[in-house]
């Protein structure tokens, strides 16, 4: 059997994520028949709070205590972080189903970790590009001061810039502050052509909302990394309506595969839409079986386990996508636009796009 | 002999719009008795505070053995031989009546880098006990502090003054909630002390000041009214109007 | 800075800080007067908020009522579940060591957090405004101002001034300080103290759940919600001097204000600008603005 | 007779300390590094709020800028030398504490409370909102300090057996120290100052110097804490920083028993293993994913019964029997 | 004349030290009763006791004819029990104002004879400080304070432990003054004193207590006129 731990939040603000992944994860894993490459998949939980100052000894948890074989976390990018030393120093594997720390896959790339998600740059990027084609002239740019928010709106800068844009600023808020007020004011006063954006959750929620209510969404347009609508657009209601944004997947991309995963998630977790998260949670299942496959169910052969993740074609419900030296998946980066409660598929914004991967010695 | 230990010029100390304490002037001497009585609410406690350096005179300066110590610090005054009590009780609870005098006794035995056991530092036990013994609780060491009588505690008090082996003693009501006996005793006590310490006594107990005192202040409001020894006091009227009234 | 601009940025502080006002005004009841340490005051926020996405649809269904009788049905829930508290949990640390209180109300954030959990779930969810104050004023030539903005800030003056009137004009307020600084002599003089708190307590968690309820509607409703105001309404109370209403609120403002400039004039330093606040006032005022 | 049964129980919990990596596997090892770690943390923050009576809500600022000192000055690509690298920890805290320190005390009670927060948290906001430590994301520490002398590794603690009895050895001199410390004349007017401050001057105390002192010694305490908690890990964030870091310490004080050094030991010992104990998906199965209710509910609990903390029960008890034996007569 | 306490066989604890060994105490209405004794022999405990802070291990208090041994404090404050305790217990976060009007309340069947005016007319000191709080005054202001505050309650018997302590023989006096013209109304009152003398004078009875005990109990006049016993039981 096969042991792989899900070091995923369980609780706090991100725990719906967390049970989307493992959702996901465990689909695939029933249509293979339950089994890996002919092996018994064993499951172990373990709850990472989002707290990244606990994250080594809960990496650890999995690791050391309960020994497993593959490690599948997190959502929370300071955890991951954590997660990846401890992976590393254990030459355990990692699939991060979420979190989009550059770093990851960047500087502190590693042969045994690898991601099913993204990174914070693509999205960011891929708006970018979007955002030049329109003919925006200047931009700001928006998000809460921590790693993925600048990382995302790094990113949004880089082909913005690229296409002839200018940024013209950068605003900040402290995580996690929600009074966005005086931030709308000034981007009032700056009078952008666009305004690209990098929130999630509660924050992403409101920040929507209050954007709306200070009646900026009519006269400056409103990008953002998709997360700002992924999983909040019921919270956000009205104000959603029209927005643009870019991720590596959208409802109506109407493919046979998704169509087909759509059905089965909803068949077997009928509380639950089926996500981006999920997606995320059921290639980190499909990556894991193009390794198992290759070594034929034996973990204890991990370069040629790893090797084989690493050049594998993954047939994603989001189309298919590859992976990246660095373990990032190379992957088409969609353009959505909120309608209803849809992220509806609009079009292809930047195609197999890779992620730089700075800094990485693999 | 009558050696000035403390004196203060011209204090004046204001709370806001209020003058707590007016324009006061006072000698202690070593060998002498000094009381200060005054209607309450006078400013009596407060002068007190002003010469322990708990608070600071909005004008005036103090000396203590020739130096102006108007600018130093409480902790300093105190080391330099200037001990008081409260009004309120102020002791330990938690600790045994014998800790709470071995506690403030160590004020003379600073030693940051000691690492003996308080309980073996010898000089402060034996300042303890003196002091307990001088204040009639040598009986009580083992005691919880907190759970004294209410005289009891207002025995200790006394004591943790000694304790410290101050050369000025500022009393604040150190008879208040005595019974008779223990009253005697602290009399006594002020008689004994009187040779080797200047003593400032605040006190509303008429016999007892007028029994024990080699000099009277009298304040009211603030100011001082008469100053005197005590037969010109008690003849004084203004302080039979303002303060003693017509006492059986 | 155009000087519309820097108007409007006035008003954003103003309307922050009585938002700020709002959320701490329980915890200045609860905390500053009657001097429990409250960890759970923000959870009780959170039940606020949640209150009002929960029993919306409940109330229109059964008492055909809108917005404001949800937030009144969450009042007096709100109401109930704090005498409860106070009578299970509070009522026996009045006697013991004040850190005692931190550690059982962490407990209670615990368990309250989780109960939200399992009760509505972990998603966020809006709040819709209530469509008679759903209309928004112009400011300037691109902005807005949302018109149940300025009704939550009429809301936080009216109980500011509530709770000065109460707290300083009449017995009852009396009776509360009086109680917080001397609970034994206060028995003393004929008041049932325990049920006098157990009031008190009440009306503090009321007031929290009543700005969690007003202010759902613009905060939206989302895990830990409560926790994110915690400390910041600790920060307002102590600021303006614990036990004073009127402190409490000037803190609040200034909070708004150096919270807003700090993020326009120093984006770099924003997260710290309301601690070097604090830390630099209370430096020079030991026991906050308004001592008591 | 009392201190020959003393001598023995140490002796045998001595013995299953130091043979506890025989049986324990590696994870259980590094949970009991763990909590050694935090014990040692709390009994910094014992020092200042349960001896000197200074609560503090800052005190997760000393361990992390210590963590993140260790961190960042440590080479990348080999072992620093922790003869100055645990030393320079301990200063930058303390360094730190001074400052702080020094300006903190100008106030009392739930305002040193609040002060003492804010000053964590410009800490924390530096970490966090600048690039120095690589912001939200952290950073790794690569290697191990190790002492080495010249090229002479003396101690190498790279090893999980070594690294844990380096941490006991540490937590044990902390707390030998401390207990020494409180029982000498300073820590005698530490616990005056913190029952009366007002006596303790008009004794001739210069109680902000002895405070000072006190906080400055516990926050580089703390910096020890947060150099070995660096070192087992290896990876630092600005979380370390937060107030929850302060809170869940000062939680471990007050659940063992303020005012008694092992009550911190113990509150750290429970604190850790209850939350170890409700995750456990073995014994709670699914429901070990809502350990939030139960570990809330079993501190409620533990607030209820226990009013003096873990430390006090033994007291507690005593008092319980001793006033059986009489007829019972509560104030109220 | 009716019987307002009636203490009987009263056993107090603290903790595990036993302070009160079967203490019998009877106050009718209107009488006023001294409780003699030297320091620590348990007169504020019993009157604590009395008054329902301290819960007796053994024994009965009955007010009016009512059981109130396991009363709480404020109930037995209801029934016109004013306490002005040891150390004065003023509310140091409310002024002078307040601290009085927080305790107004009709006493037991709506009694009315205190009003905030005549409570400032008593004390005119206080008339000056109306504004300050508690914390400013001085000690003797706040000892007025505290009996102006009790008085404020219209009581029908007033507990006075240690009520002189700290006053200006000149204030001592009109205290007493006021025992006197409280006893005058028909108030009922206990009082503790270390000035025996004086307690003497303004009582009708005396009760001397000693480690717990009554070990004596007389008429003022002729407790007084026994100065061998004085002497035995004060220690004068
Ligand atoms: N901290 C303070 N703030 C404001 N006013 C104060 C303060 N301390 C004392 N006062 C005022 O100063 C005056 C003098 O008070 P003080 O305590 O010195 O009187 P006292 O002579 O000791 O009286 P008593 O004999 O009753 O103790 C009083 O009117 C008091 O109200
Ligand atoms: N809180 C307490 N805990 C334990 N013992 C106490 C407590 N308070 C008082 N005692 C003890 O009870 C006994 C009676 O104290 P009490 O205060 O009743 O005496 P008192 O007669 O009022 O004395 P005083 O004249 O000094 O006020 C004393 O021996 C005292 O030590
Ligand atoms: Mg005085
Ligand atoms: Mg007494």
């Amino acid at each position: 059997a096969v042991k792989v731990g899900f070091m995923l939040p369980y609780s706090g603000t991100y725990a719906k994520l967390g049970e989307a992944i493992e959702n996901g994860f465990k689909l695939y894993v029933q249509e293979q028949g339950g089994k890996l490459a002919g092996q018994e998949i064993e499951y172990y939980k373990v709850d990472d709070e989002s707290n990244p100052s606990k994250g080594p000894e809960n990496a650890n948890r999995l690791i050391k205590r309960d020994g497993v074989d593959i490690l599948v976390g997190t959502v929370h990018s300071g955890v991951a972080m954590a997660l990846a030393k401890a992976a590393n120093d254990s030459d355990t594997t990692l699939i991060i189903p979420n979190a989009g720390a550059d770093a990851i896959t960047g500087p502190l790339c590693s042969k045994n970790v690898f991601r099913s998600s993204f990174s914070n740059w693509q999205p960011g990027y891929a708006m970018g590009v979007v955002a030049a084609d329109e003919g925006f002239k200047t931009a700001v740019t928006i998000s809460w001061n921590y790693a993925a928010g600048k990382e995302s709106t790094d990113g949004f800068k880089e082909s913005f810039e690229k296409g002839g844009g200018k940024v013209v600023k950068h605003l900040t808020l402290p995580f996690p502050n929600v009074e966005f007020q005086p931030l709308l004011t000034e981007i009032a006063s700056i009078k952008p052509d666009a305004v690209y954006t990098f929130f999630a959750g509660g924050g992403a929620v409101k920040f929507v909302q209050d954007y709306a209510a200070a009646g900026l969404k009519d006269s400056i347009p409103l990008l953002g990394a998709g997360f700002l609508t992924d999983g909040t657009l019921e919270a956000q209601g009205e104000s959603a309506q029209g927005l643009q944004t870019t991720l590596h997947y959208a409802d109506g991309l109407d493919t046979p595969r998704d169509n087909q995963f759509r059905e089965d998630y909803i068949k077997n977790f009928p509380q639950l839409p089926p996500d981006v998260y999920a997606v995320q949670g059921y290639d980190a299942a499909q990556m894991l079986d193009a390794g198992l496959k290759a070594v034929n169910g034996d973990v204890s052969k991990k370069d040629e386990m790893r090797t084989a993740i690493r050049s594998a074609k993954i047939d994603s419900p989001r189309g298919e996508f590859t992976l990246s030296k660095a373990g990032n998946p190379v992957q088409d980066m969609y353009l959505r636009k909120v309608e209803g409660d849809k992220n509806q598929f609009v079009k292809i914004a930047v195609e197999k796009l890779a992620d730089p991967a700075r800094g990485c010695k693999l | 002999m009558t050696q000035t230990l403390l004196s203060a010029q011209h204090i004046t100390r204001r709370f806001g719009g209020l003058t707590a304490i007016d324009n006061v002037s006072l000698e202690l001497k070593r060998g002498a008795v000094h009381a200060v009585i005054g209607t309450n609410g006078a400013g009596k406690s407060t002068l007190v505070s002003v010469l322990s350096g708990e608070l600071a005179p909005n004008e005036g300066t103090i000396h203590m053995n020739q130096q102006n110590i108007t600018d130093w610090p409480q902790p300093r005054r105190a080391r330099a031989g200037l001990g008081r009590s409260y009004q309120r009780t102020t002791i330990f609870p938690s600790l045994t009546v014998h800790e709470n005098c071995r506690l403030t006794a160590q004020a003379n035995h600073q030693h940051f880098w000691s690492w003996t056991p308080t309980s073996r530092c010898l000089k402060s036990n034996e300042a303890a006990d003196r002091a307990l013994e001088l204040a009639g609780l040598s009986g009580f060491g083992d005691q919880i502090a907190g759970l004294l009588s209410h005289g009891g505690k207002r025995q200790l008090e006394i004591a943790m003054s000694l304790s410290t082996h101050p050369s000025v003693l500022l009393l604040d009501e150190p008879l208040a909630g005595m019974g008779s006996e223990e009253t005697d005793r602290m009399l006594n006590l002020l008689a004994s002390l009187k040779s080797e310490h200047a003593i400032l006594l605040v006190e509303h107990d008429m016999d007892a000041v007028f029994r024990i005192s080699d000099e009277i202040t009298v304040m009211v409001n603030g100011a001082v009214i008469a100053h005197g020894d005590p037969a010109s006091i008690k003849a004084n009227p203004l302080v039979q109007t303002a303060y003693l009234g017509d006492d059986e | 800075m155009d000087p519309a601009i820097l108007l409007i940025q006035c008003l954003n502080a103003v309307q922050y800080g009585l938002l700020l006002f709002l959320v701490a005004s329980g915890l200045t009841l609860i905390f500053g007067i009657m001097g429990i340490i409250n960890l759970a005051h923000g959870s009780f926020y959170m039940i606020g908020a949640y209150m009002a996405f929960a029993l919306q649809p409940l109330v229109a269904q059964y008492l055909g009522g809108g917005f404001v009788i949800t937030v009144l049905v969450c009042v007096v829930l709100a109401t109930v579940l704090g005498y409860f508290l106070e009578w299970a949990f509070y009522s026996y640390l009045y006697t013991r060591e004040h850190l005692q209180q931190v550690l059982m109300t962490y407990g209670l954030i615990l368990v309250f957090e989780e109960l939200r959990s399992i009760i509505v779930g972990n998603d966020v969810h809006g709040v819709p405004v209530p469509s008679w104050l759903n209309g928004s004023v112009a400011l300037g030539d691109v902005m807005t101002y949302p018109v149940y903005r300025l009704f939550i800030s009429a809301v936080c003056i009216l109980i500011a001034l509530l709770m000065f009137w109460v707290l300083n004009r009449t017995r009852l307020g009396m009776m509360i300080r009086a109680g917080a600084s001397n609970r034994e002599m206060i028995n003393s003089l004929g008041i049932d103290i325990n049920r006098l708190f157990r009031i008190v307590f009440a009306i503090g968690v009321a007031l929290a759940a009543l700005a969690g309820a007003i202010a759902a509607p613009v905060s939206s409703v989302y895990p830990g919600m409560g926790n994110a105001v915690l400390i910041i309404c600790f920060v307002v109370v102590v600021i303006g001097g614990i036990g004073s209403i009127k402190g409490a609120f000037l803190a609040a403002m200034l909070v708004g204000f150096v919270d807003t400039f700090g993020q326009v004039f120093f984006p770099a330093a924003a997260g710290v600008m309301v601690y070097l606040l604090m830390a630099a006032i209370l430096l020079f005022k030991p026991e906050g603005l308004f001592k008591h | 007779m009392r201190f020959i049964l003393r001598a023995v129980l140490l002796l045998v919990l001595l013995a299953l300390v130091l043979s506890l990596p025989s049986f324990a596997s590696s994870y259980y090892l590094g949970l009991v590094i763990k909590i050694m770690i935090y014990a040692l943390f709390a009994l910094s923050l014992q020092l200042l709020v349960g001896c000197t009576g200074l609560v503090s809500l800052g005190h997760s600022a000393f361990f992390g800028i210590a963590a993140y000192f260790v961190t960042l000055l440590s080479p990348e690509s080999g072992a620093g030398n922790m003869l100055w690298l645990l030393p320079g920890a301990m200063l930058a805290a303390m360094g730190y504490a001074v400052v702080t320190g020094a300006l903190a005390l100008r106030t009392k009670g739930i305002y040193f409370i609040m002060v003492t927060l804010a000053f964590a948290q410009m800490a924390y906001y530096v970490f966090h909102d600048t690039a120095l430590g690589g912001g939200t994301d952290g950073i790794y520490l690569y290697f191990r300090p190790e002492i080495r002398l010249g090229d002479w590794v003396v101690l190498n603690i790279d090893n999980q057996f070594v690294f844990y009895v380096f941490t006991l050895a540490c937590l044990l001199l902390t707390w030998a120290f401390l207990a020494l410390l409180m029982r000498s004349r300073f820590g005698a007017a530490l616990t005056g100052i913190r029952v009366n401050e007002q006596r303790m001057r008009a004794a001739g105390f210069s109680t902000f110097k002895y405070k000072l002192i006190a906080y400055v010694i516990g926050c580089g305490l703390a910096g020890v804490a947060g150099f070995l908690y660096a070192a087992k890990d290896g990876y630092v964030n600005p979380e370390l920083l937060a107030w929850e870091q302060s809170g869940l310490v000062l939680l471990m004080v007050i659940l063992g028993g303020m005012g008694r050094l092992w009550g911190a030991v113990l509150g750290a010992v429970a604190l850790t293993l209850l939350q170890e104990l409700f995750q456990s998906h073995a014994l709670f199965g699914e429901f070990a994913s809502r350990w939030h209710l139960t570990f809330g509910l079993a501190i409620i609990a533990l607030v209820a019964v226990l009013p003096q903390g873990l430390a006090g029960l033994p007291e507690q008890l005593r008092n319980r029997r001793r006033s059986k034996s009489i007829s019972p007569a509560s104030a109220q | 004349m009716t019987t307002l306490i009636e203490a009987s066989g009263l056993h107090t604890y603290y903790g595990a030290s036993h302070v009160l060994h079967g203490i019998d105490l009877r106050i009718e209405a209107g009488e006023s009763i001294g409780l003699l004794g030297r320091n620590g022999m348990g007169k504020t405990t019993l009157i604590r006791t009395v008054m329902g802070h301290l819960a007796p291990a053994q024994g009965k208090i009955v007010i009016r004819g009512r059981d109130n041994t396991r009363a709480q404090p404020h109930q037995i404050a209801r029934q016109g029990v004013a306490y002005v305790p040891e150390g004065r217990g003023i509310f140091p976060n409310l002024d002078v104002r307040e601290n009085l009007l927080v305790a107004a309340r009709p006493g037991y069947k709506g009694r009315k004879d205190w009003t905030y005016q005549r409570v400032l007319d008593t004390f005119p000191r206080l008339t000056e400080r109306l504004g300050h709080g508690g914390q400013q005054l001085s000690g003797g202001e706040q000892q007025m304070l505290a009996i102006g505050r009790a008085l404020m309650t219209n009581p029908d018997i007033l507990i006075l432990d240690e009520a002189t302590e700290g006053l200006a023989p000149l204030i001592i006096n009109e205290i007493w003054r006021i025992i006197e013209a409280i006893r005058d109304t028909g108030v009922a009152t206990l009082i503790v004193d270390r000035n025996y003398r004086k307690v003497l004078t303004h009582t009708d009875r005396c009760v001397v207590l000693e480690k717990g005990k009554v070990v004596e109990q007389r008429d003022s006049p002729t407790l007084a006129s026994q100065t061998e016993l004085l002497t035995r039981y004060l220690g004068v």
